[in-house]
């Protein structure tokens, strides 16, 4: 199981029956294939629609619907399609349910970055700004490290995407919790020891109870 | 009144320097045949605000291959390495807006409205050089409307006078520049007679638009 | 010929092809019975449509389609309904081209008054505010003075509607233009002397050119 | 989920005192079950968001003429005579709103938006206590949000799970307040099956309702 996959596999074990979810572009996508049988969750793509699903058969991609990142999608019965204004009134208004977002940087006061590297890349928010400061929960998703400098840091160093403190983080090594004292470790995952996550992290990770382990069911 | 033209004919009214919001998203949603025509004609130093400048020769990144624009405002460039290497080299100015906020821009330009409040983007870059207005104790940014010479818009079926419908993920921003311009330019995969769109699957109303594109059209 | 008619009559020649108006209830919806022949209007009707029609027949009236005023109406072929947010977004984003209001008062400075007449009896704005203020051009159809008293005055008495300046004043007596200098009366109607037309109105009325007769042919 | 229910159980969640948003245009568009409902159930000091107060025994009328309404947040009163004799009177609080403001107040409220920018109003009464903000030279009045505890709203179809769409000029506030409410209550003409309104038909998505009406369920 790759890190990816450990952590798509943990951010879907969060979602609820009943609830509107919006999933990011990449690493966030892949959360609607771990979904546990019979979650009855609706999906929104801020391209315009909600009941999006994957595409049953490439040879059946129609031209006038595909997920945010542009690539064929399918419909369930009942999806409605809206336009851009509407599809971030549903996000902005308190509409939405989760949100789950790639990260570039978390902070210990919950911060997310997720949007540019100054004098590098500079992508834009696209979206995410509105989904991290409209969605009732905000869930990233995110290597733990990148290129073995940590992501989990005491003060992020990129541009912030919202000043609202995000509800969690998931990594491959482990469950953050971002809270008003700081990041509590909830959980490492399989095999990862609490001293390896504090050491692949930069902030403070607090543990006012031992960490569980990450449910990552096959 | 008679609206269908070529996209030849209809492209030819917009002059270099134009200020254009044209419909899409990655791509999904965008007029190809105005685009293609825009790169044709060879109009410059456009002001492009869109969605995003999709991919290279895809959707309005062929106008940005091109170099045809000068200025972009969009929520990202993310997907296109070609704008990011011309902003990077000076060739391109890049404004970008969060989606949701760009969205209401471009609704309050339609509307009439001057802007509005919102929550998104309070205390981060995207709120630098913007008013700050507390309401009920709750900071939000005041972002002002988006107007444009030219709307060229996407649409599922058009009647012959203009009314339109969308399709799906292809609608996006199109109903909503359709308000914003001051020339509305529409391209139909289908025109059909008056009356065979219900008036309550309009979804932008025919006054709002000025030109119908019939594929193939010679007039 | 009543005076209700005659104001209709001249309205109705104020309209041109190709353009999308919208008539207030009462008066300015007899505007929609004079229309020249052939001339290719569309009307909006405040409460979410466009391409409002009178009713065919009384037996035809349905639940879901009325005039602003709660009275079934038909709709023609090419007909579009919307809600409300959008049918203000066409009054004051500049797509109505012409309202035609009521009025309970009009002053020099081209200022209408036509929502309230405080202590006595308050119906509230409705649309008016934004028909005034959004419309590319305003005509008020109203009769020329209210119980023996005129109602085009040097200065409004009642709360305004707007400050923006109306295009034209249509009344039984005259065709009147405010303009930045001043009212500027165009015609009299049918009959209907110069000096009778001043009397009937406190306000001055600059007469640059000899006004014309009321074109009202039936 | 299922979210069919009868207008009298639906009803009951209401509490005496209830901010409710009602749609409808001179009572056309208005869920006359739900209002009959709270007549008989004689919920009170009720706020009122909706229009207008329609006609006595029309529509929101119904709750006038009940002396249920404490307060009224509409854009005009002139087609109830009865709302403007308890206003004179003292017995209900009467805000005037212009329509296009409330329409956009509504939306905002619905939008996550704190308001929006209108020119709506500038320098007449209806500024009173309002801000001016001038963008490029042309003033503004900055008008907030509104939002409800409960919307009762009226559509032509529904589907099992809560897509709604409208029919003509019945549709005028309802899509709006669907998004401004905590819980809104859907009245259809009809409940079809999932599936049978296309999705881009639908205009208030599922997400937004909380309850549907069935005419005589019985549960």
């Amino acid at each position: 199981m790759n890190e990816k996959e450990i952590i798509a596999r943990r951010v879907a074990q969060e979602l609820k029956s009943g609830t509107l979810v919006n999933l990011g572009i990449g690493l966030p996508t892949m959360v609607a294939s771990y979904l546990p049988a019979g979650l009855d969750v609706s999906f929104q793509s801020e391209n315009g629609i909600i009941g999006m699903s994957a595409l049953p058969d490439p040879g059946l991609a129609g031209s006038n619907l595909t997920d945010a990142g542009g690539t064929p999608a399918g419909a369930l019965p009942g999806a409605c399609a809206f336009d851009s204004a509407m599809s971030f009134a549903l996000v902005r208004g308190g509409h939405l349910d989760v949100t789950v977002l790639g990260g570039l940087q978390v902070d210990e006061e919950g911060h997310l970055a997720n949007w540019m590297v100054p004098g590098k890349i500079v992508p834009g928010m696209g979206g995410a700004m509105d989904l991290v400061s409209g969605a009732k929960r905000v869930i990233v998703a995110m290597t733990h490290t990148a290129k073995g400098e940590p992501k989990i840091l005491r003060k992020c160093t990129l541009p912030l995407t919202s000043v609202r403190r995000v509800d969690l983080v998931v990594t491959e090594m482990a469950v953050i919790q971002p809270t008003e004292e700081g990041l509590v470790l909830l959980e490492t995952a399989p095999g990862v020891t609490v001293d390896q996550v504090v050491a692949a992290s930069e902030a403070k990770l607090l543990m006012p109870k031992v960490p569980g382990v990450m449910g990552i069911a096959a | 009144m008679y609206k269908v033209n070529t996209a030849e004919e209809a492209v030819r009214r917009i002059p270099d320097g134009a200020v254009l919001m044209i419909g899409g998203f990655v791509g999904i949603g965008t007029p190809q045949d105005l685009v293609d025509e825009l790169v044709r004609q060879g109009k410059k130093d456009l002001t492009l605000i869109a969605n995003d400048t999709a991919r290279p020769n895809v959707g309005v990144g062929k106008l940005i291959d091109a170099g045809l624009v000068k200025k972009a405002i969009v929520s990202h460039i993310g997907t296109n390495p070609v704008t990011q290497k011309q902003m990077i080299g000076g060739a391109i100015e890049v404004e970008l807006v969060p989606q949701g906020t760009l969205a209401e821009r471009v609704r309050a330009g339609g509307s009439g409205l001057g802007g509005v409040l919102t929550p998104t983007g309070v205390g981060t870059d995207a709120a630098i050089g913007k008013e700050t207005i507390e309401i009920n104790g709750i900071p939000y940014l005041l972002e002002t409307a988006l107007k444009a010479d030219f709307a060229l818009i996407k649409a599922r079926s058009a009647d012959y006078s203009g009314n339109l419908r969308y399709s799906l993920t292809s609608r996006n921003f199109n109903p909503l520049m359709a308000m914003a311009a001051e020339i509305v330019i529409a391209e139909p995969d289908e025109i059909v007679p008056v009356g065979c769109i219900e008036p309550d699957a309009v979804v932008t109303p025919h006054v709002l638009v000025d030109l119908l594109i019939a594929k193939g059209a010679t007039l």
